[in-house]
């Protein structure tokens, strides 16, 4: 393959990976602004929390998968811990209200995190070794293939919850209309708690996969969760396809450009790509366009 | 001349054609209903003249100047007023702001003399709050005058909207069912008022479901079916006209 | 409603609380107050982390050995978040609230020049832990740093390149403050060791994949050497990176990497890595002649018998250089009085900290040279000496 | 043309006396308790008596910034409270207007009273522009396109070294009027003193207008206010363009205060504190936007003592005020007094 | 089966109900008129337990249900038909049904699926489409036929006839007719009090938070006072 070409191949598979990430932190996003129609600044917390605590069951003598799953369970207490004490007494906030009480949450989270479990970086193992894999002469490590992988399953197992479940259903439902799906018998209560649960496991997921690659402490959740609701704002809010594909993108659009236009601009190219794309498109690339009804 | 005059009117949604080739003209000094089942397009309609949507095909003419595209505040401007089906009301405002608000063209907006409250704006905001009061007075909302508009029942925001309307003081006005979710009682009422408008001289155009309301004020009715002209005339010839007691009265 | 009183008083109670505090602050004996503002939390929590529990731990101990001028030491520490403008209100804080004898602190370039106009107006000696040349280049007449500046640090980098004979070096920088910095001072120096630089890239210091700069670097010609300014989690990854695409030239991190931590985040990939360091990384591997062993070997072992084994950072020893150069004008001086104490500051001669020995004048406000770098390389895990 | 005219459409109508609020004027007391004059005078008295019990520089550091903020976040709340537009990048507009302040001094020689005008007017004419586009977004959407904008404004004042100094900063020199260095708390107590207070009048001027009104109007209910004439898009970039006017201003002020700038003051962080300021004290609520910024000005400072628990209460802190008080501090305050004066008059 | 013993209910501070008494038997069809404002929509609310009761008591056959959550009254066999239809609009027709029945198990779902389609073609015809695109008259069928899926005891209608057009509320009473033939008992509010009353077995007049009358459907009809207010006679 000629060299300019294997260059674009590295790009892409270096954004796909970072892209994977953002793509999983924004269907938390989706999935928690569908059952409520609040944005959760909390999110990146959640994705630090997964990388932290199974770093603390790992230095704990506890192997990795059970470490994996006592972190993703830690995270999703949290998650139902905030929906329960925080978000369930405020539902009927104004958005930007309910914007200050995520952003305090998340806050109170980095806080926590830091004076249990300090402020150091660390790392965790590579799940399958550190060996680079040779794709037509691009590299990739195996943690990307497992981002990849994980992603991909979990993007499948949700399409089938919220298409081919009344649990799933039920969901979407009390995101459209509380009222009537209240009065139709869903608890909504617990299709909210649902929804943050769900939520903090992908957080945790994407957190688990990516210390690895990036480490992780207790301020890492920060960048990532903005990125990951850009990418959900991108994709369109709500929609899960939205996220996936404005994850991805947002991925390969910050590689193209550190790579091709300015690394020193890579972030801002991706904000004035997110921006043109909605003045172009004021709901993003997938979301609900229909007119408002008057 | 006709006050407002449609032409080959058409829009559609997606693939949904919700007004196909619509013909009508509106006389100055009249009151016109436009009824129709659900879903025929009478708000779309309405939608569409105040120019809130804006058409795929056909001409609007105001007075001979097409308005089709043009936006809701350039309307207003030129006289259109009206008020919504499901209600607008803004509640984070008191009942008699609300009212303020629709006399927003007849104020003094210049930024600078209202940043520095230059008398001429003080002038005009007393003098519109006497109107917009003499306004609610007008349909029956004295009571609540220095309400906050969240604490006005169904029926009164009804007529809130119908005074906002109004303080704009247009010459065609265009109410979407004044009197749906109003008992018999306040239909009376808003029929009164629909009246004394139209006595003023102000042209109203009606989309409503109440077919004595309908029938007791109209000059003239257009019935409207699936975005199509399915009748036009007198409140006599629309209640004799078999097609539409087939598709919209039933057999009475 | 009872949840809301209780919550609306949890409320009070904390802010009530944090005034009490603050009132009670000053009960204590004429003790020597000592100011220091620290990024504990933020991007540069790992420069400050180390920092503060260095100066409460010395200063602990200075207290149990009967204090300074048999008074004790005090110290008043508030956390920036590496954020400029809090660094500027705490440190008038320092100096007007608290009445503060000298401060230490800044560990970061952006906040110590943030505060420099105050403690300059204010005539308080001020020791900052901070790498910027900037910071003492003007000498300004109170500010004093312990680091080593970034321009000796590239200087240090090119020395190595030239002894290996390689030339053509690619730059990817962080574009925090610190890497920011060093870029300059690298590009800036880089024509006196006749090195080119022929690829110059940036990360930003959150970023979690650096591989689409390193290809560009990797793919240009001639390329036979990468160094990489910037400290924190980046310059980790960017060894994984490199490893990853396989690169076939040398990669030198900078000082702003000097812990066993880096180590821990790169793994594998970090074998061979070489950068520039205070002596104190590799304490015991010095010879047992040298003259900056003992310091460096004491102020090691007490960190880690506190704090763990390998815990030991090059940051923590800034704090104790600060805290140890000040306690030594203040002796020589004979007294806190700001303006003597300065000028003992100024005339340290001979100093021997972790950073190496210190001779300060009335316009070098430092007193390092290039000596005091050691240059380490990593192999098997550890460092190891290059020379 | 037919207009209406309400006095003679009805038969029945009564002869009204209009009340209080109607035509005539307010009497002595109800102007006392009108946010205007009252308001203004408590204002105007708590800033004339602080001094007294300001006793250090750093002391009139804290209530200097907490007037910078102020100035901000009575800006932002004209665009956020009344207007209902959500901004998480004013933080952009404050840096823009700083670091206007710091470039045309220090490159460019210029005055201080000159750059932040200057300064005001660039901000100005920025945020005009892409407030057409952006403004048509709505929710959340217009919350991350603000937020890109902010963000691009950080990492440009971050990169441009050869400008801004990069992510160290740089130095505004001392301003000086007639051979006098402005320097030290008191005079700049005065000068943010007097700023702050020429904008609260201009605020609460504006919102009892019929552009206030309109911008009211446009949140509460927006295709209603546009066919009421109300231009939607022009009012909203009109409100936009004047709260950014208020960030840069105080940028400068602040660029001028502390000589000092560093691209951190664009940060996310600094755009959600003036947020999270206007929240607290009550959107659609001038003097609970002062009352915010004062609050959450000083809230760090009083953290600051409890060493590694700080960011922890915080977050707390601003979990429990927005889920016990969602309207905010001097709404729910307002709402509670008046409550007790219903019940104590029945 | 429905007893209502001095309900009160705010909405902030505004009093909604004040001491509402109301009482429906087993196949009962049973009309509440009153006007706008006058608290009906709020009273319905407070069966189903989406409005907070800040006073008295409702008892469901017998049981204080006044402090249920709405979904373990669905369960216990009480159904809402909402003003203003209140539909999943993205979701399809079919599955706005199945919803209907979330509180129920086993497969007899699907029987009841095909039942509801055969009362109403249309909606088996437009069983794939999204609900929110149904004119406003399939969206009352939708409606009606989605608060049946739970096999109510109790169903309650809020202003069925709202907003249609006058062929349409025709079939809607048709329906309601129908319904309470087969012994379903019904609570129904109306603005059409005509109508409402017409059909019902018995009426309640509300006024403005107070229960002010009561008797059987056709003799409120003839009773002057609610000709006066209600009837427009």
């Amino acid at each position: 393959m000629p060299p300019v070409l294997v260059e674009l191949l590295q790009f892409l598979f270096s954004g796909l990976a970072s892209g994977a990430i953002y793509a999983l932190v924004a269907l938390g996003f989706a999935l928690i602004y569908n059952a409520s129609h609040i944005i959760n600044f909390a999110q990146g917390e959640f994705v630090m929390l997964g990388g932290m605590v199974t770093w603390v069951l790992l230095s704990q003598g506890i192997d990795l998968p059970l470490a994996i799953l006592g972190a993703v369970a830690v995270t999703m207490v949290a998650g139902l811990a905030l929906e329960k004490l925080a978000i369930e007494r405020a539902r009927d906030a104004n958005v930007v209200t309910l914007i200050i009480i995520t952003v305090g949450a998340g806050i109170f989270l980095r806080g926590l995190t830091s004076v249990t479990l300090g402020k150091d970086l660390h790392a965790l193992p590579a799940f399958s070794g550190n060996a680079p894999i040779d794709i037509a002469g691009a590299t990739l490590m195996p943690q990307s293939l497992w981002i990849l992988g994980v992603t991909a399953a979990i993007v499948v197992a949700l399409h089938v919850f919220f298409h081919y479940t009344v649990v799933g259903k039920a969901i979407l439902a009390a995101s459209h209309n509380p009222l009537a799906a209240r009065l139709v018998g869903i608890n909504v209560n617990v299709v909210l708690l649902l929804s943050f649960g769900l939520s903090a496991l992908l957080g945790a997921v994407a957190g688990i996969l990516i210390a690895p690659i990036t480490a992780t402490h207790f301020e890492v959740g920060i960048m990532l969760g903005l990125k990951g609701f850009a990418a959900a704002i991108l994709g369109g809010l709500g929609s899960g396809p939205g996220a996936i594909v404005g994850g991805l993108l947002l991925g390969v659009i910050e590689s193209l450009g550190a790579g091709y236009i300015s690394s020193d601009y890579k972030d801002a190219i991706a904000f004035v790509v997110i921006l043109g794309v909605l003045f172009l498109m004021p709901r993003g690339l997938f979301g609900k366009r229909g007119t408002e009804r008057v | 001349m006709s006050l407002l005059r449609v032409e080959g009117l058409g829009i559609h949604f997606g693939g949904v054609q919700a007004i196909e080739d619509l013909d009508f003209t509106i006389e100055a000094g009249t009151i016109h209903s436009i009824i129709g089942p659900n879903g025929a397009g009478k708000t779309t309609l309405f939608n569409l003249i105040t120019g809130v949507y804006r058409p795929s095909a056909g001409t609007i003419l105001l007075d001979d100047t097409p308005i089709a595209g043009r936006k809701p505040h350039d309307l207003a401007r030129m006289g259109l007023s009206r008020t919504f089906q499901n209600l607008r009301i803004m509640m984070n405002m008191s009942a008699l702001d609300n009212v303020m608000v629709g006399r927003h063209l007849h104020l003094n907006r210049n930024l600078l003399a209202c940043l520095l409250r230059l008398p001429p704006v003080t002038r005009g905001d007393r003098a519109a709050r006497k109107l917009c009061t003499e306004l609610m007075d007008l349909v029956g909302l004295s009571a609540y005058r220095d309400a906050d508009a969240g604490s006005l029942p169904y029926g009164a925001l009804k007529r809130l909207e119908i005074a906002r309307a109004l303080a704009a003081e247009p010459r065609l006005l265009l109410l979407d069912e004044p009197a749906a979710g109003l008992n018999a009682q306040e239909t009376r009422e808003i029929d009164e008022v629909i009246v004394k408008v139209a006595r003023s001289g102000v042209t109203v155009v009606l989309v409503e479901h109440d077919m004595k309301l309908v029938m007791g004020l109209s000059d003239h009715i257009l019935v409207l079916d699936h975005g199509r002209t399915l009748a036009e005339g007198t409140p006599e010839a629309v209640r004799n006209n078999p097609a539409v007691v087939a598709a919209y009265l039933g057999t009475v | 409603m009872v949840k809301r009183l209780s919550h609306a008083l949890m409320v009070a109670g904390v802010v009530g609380a944090a005034v009490g505090l603050a009132a009670s602050a000053d009960a204590q004996e004429d003790p020597i107050r000592v100011g220091s503002f620290l990024a504990v939390t933020g991007p540069a929590s790992f420069l400050g982390d180390p920092e503060l529990k260095t100066l409460e731990m010395y200063i602990d101990r200075i207290n149990g050995a009967g204090g300074l001028l048999g008074r004790p030491l005090e110290l008043i520490h508030y956390d920036t978040g590496a954020d400029a403008n809090t660094a500027r209100t705490f440190v008038k804080r320092l100096l007007d609230e608290d009445e503060v004898d000298v401060i230490l602190g800044g560990s970061a370039t952006g906040t110590t020049m943030a505060v420099i106009p105050l403690v300059e107006r204010a005539e308080i000696p001020f020791v900052s832990f901070s790498g910027g040349v900037v910071v003492i280049d003007p000498v300004k007449p109170w500010v004093f740093k312990t680091p080593h500046t970034d321009r000796m640090a590239c200087g240090k980098i090119f020395e190595d390149l030239q002894k290996r004979g390689l030339t053509k070096v690619g730059l990817i920088s962080g574009t925090g403050g610190f890497g920011k910095s060093m870029h300059e001072q690298c590009v800036d120096v880089a024509p006196d060791y006749a090195i080119e630089i022929v690829a110059d890239e940036t990360y930003a210091p959150s970023d979690t994949d650096m591989v689409a700069q390193l290809t560009k670097i990797k793919n240009t010609e001639g390329l036979q050497a990468v160094v990489n300014p910037g400290f924190g989690q980046g310059p980790a990854i960017v060894t994984k990176n490199f490893t990853q695409l396989g690169f076939d030239v040398p990669l030198y991190e900078s000082h702003g990497v000097a812990s066993k931590k880096y180590i821990e985040l790169a793994g594998e990939a970090a074998e061979g890595v070489r950068l520039p360091a205070s002596a104190l990384l590799v304490a015991e591997r010095l010879p047992l002649d040298d003259p900056q062993r003992p310091v460096v070997v004491g102020y090691k072992t007490t960190y880690e018998a506190v704090h763990g084994p390998g815990s030991v950072s090059t940051f923590g020893g800034h704090a104790y250089d600060g805290l140890m150069m000040y306690k030594a004008a203040v002796e020589a001086a004979g007294t806190t009085e700001p303006a003597a104490v300065r000028d003992a500051l100024e005339s340290l001669s001979g100093f021997m900290g972790t950073a190496g020995r210190v001779t300060m004048s009335a316009d070098d406000h430092m007193g390092l040279d290039l000596t005091a770098f050691r240059m380490l390389e990593i192999r098997d895990g550890d460092w190891v000496l290059v020379e | 043309m037919a207009t209406i005219k309400p006095s003679g459409y009805s038969k029945h109508r009564k002869k009204q006396t209009y009340t209080r609020r109607l035509g005539t004027r307010a009497t002595p007391m109800q102007m006392l308790f009108s946010e205007r004059v009252g308001g203004m005078g408590a204002l105007i008295l708590v800033i004339a008596c602080l001094p007294l019990l300001l006793s250090n520089n750093y002391q009139y550091d804290v209530a200097i910034t907490m007037g910078i903020n102020a100035i901000v976040v009575v800006g932002l709340n004209l665009l956020v409270g009344y207007a209902g537009q959500v901004s998480l990048g004013h933080a952009g507009f404050f840096a823009l207007g700083a670091y206007a302040s710091a470039i045309l001094t220090t490159r460019y020689g210029l005055h201080g009273a000159l750059a932040l005008p200057a300064g005001a007017l660039g901000v100005g004419v920025l945020a005009y522009l892409i407030a057409r586009p952006i403004l048509r977004l709505s929710g959340h959407y217009l919350a991350m396109a603000t937020l890109g904008v902010g963000v691009i404004i950080h990492i440009v004042l971050d990169r441009e070294a050869w400008l801004t100094g990069g992510p160290d900063g740089m130095y505004v020199p001392t301003i000086e009027v007639a051979g006098v260095p402005l320097y030290g708390g008191a005079i700049w107590y005065w000068i943010v003193a007097a700023v702050l207070i020429l904008t609260v009048w201009l605020a609460l001027n504006l919102i009892d207008s019929p552009i206030g009104r309109a911008l009211r109007g446009l949140h509460g209910a927006e295709v209603a206010a546009e066919v009421a004439g109300v231009d939607t898009t022009h009012y909203k970039v009109m409100v936009f363009v004047i709260s950014a006017v208020l960030a840069s201003v105080a940028g400068s002020l602040s660029a001028h205060f502390s000589e000092f700038v560093t691209p951190d003051s664009a940060s996310f962080f600094h755009s959600i504190l003036f947020v999270t300021m206007v929240v607290f004290g009550g959107m659609a609520s001038t003097f609970g936007a002062l009352i915010g910024a004062a609050l959450l000005t000083l809230l760090p400072q009083l953290l600051a003592d409890f060493s590694g628990y700080e960011q922890m209460i915080l977050g707390l802190i601003m979990m429990l005020v927005m889920i016990v008080m969602p309207r905010g501090l001097l709404p729910t305050l307002v709402g509670l007094a008046r409550r007790r004066q219903r019940e104590a008059r029945s | 089966m429905l007893d209502i013993e001095g309900l009160t209910s705010h909405y902030g501070r505004i009093q909604a109900l004040d001491g509402v008494d109301l009482t429906v038997g087993e196949g009962e069809l049973v009309a509440l008129v009153g006007a706008n404002g006058a608290g009906k929509t709020t009273l319905l609310r407070c069966v189903s337990g989406v409005q907070p009761v800040t006073g008295g008591r409702v008892l469901f056959e017998g049981k204080d249900i006044t402090r249920a959550s709405p979904h373990t009254r669905v369960a216990l066999g009480i159904a809402q038909v909402p003003e203003g239809r209140q539909m999943f609009g993205p979701l399809s027709v079919e599955d706005n049904l199945r919803l209907g029945a979330v509180r129920r198990k086993g497969p007899k779902v699907a029987d009841d699926l095909e039942r509801m389609y055969e009362r109403f073609p249309i909606l088996k015809e437009k069983r794939r489409q999204p609900a929110g695109t149904l004119s406003g008259g399939q969206q009352q069928m939708l409606a009606i036929c989605r608060a049946l899926m739970s096999h109510p005891r109790l169903l309650l209608l809020d202003e069925p006839s709202m907003g249609l057009a006058p062929l349409l509320v025709r079939e809607i009473f048709d329906t309601v007719a129908r319904l309470k033939e087969q012994r379903t008992t019904l609570l129904l509010v109306e603005q059409n009090a005509h109508a409402a009353l017409g059909i019902a077995d018995r009426g309640y007049v509300l006024e403005t938070g107070r229960m002010v009358l009561t008797d059987t459907g056709p003799r409120l009809l003839s009773n002057d006072r609610v000709k006066e207010a209600y009837l427009g006679l």
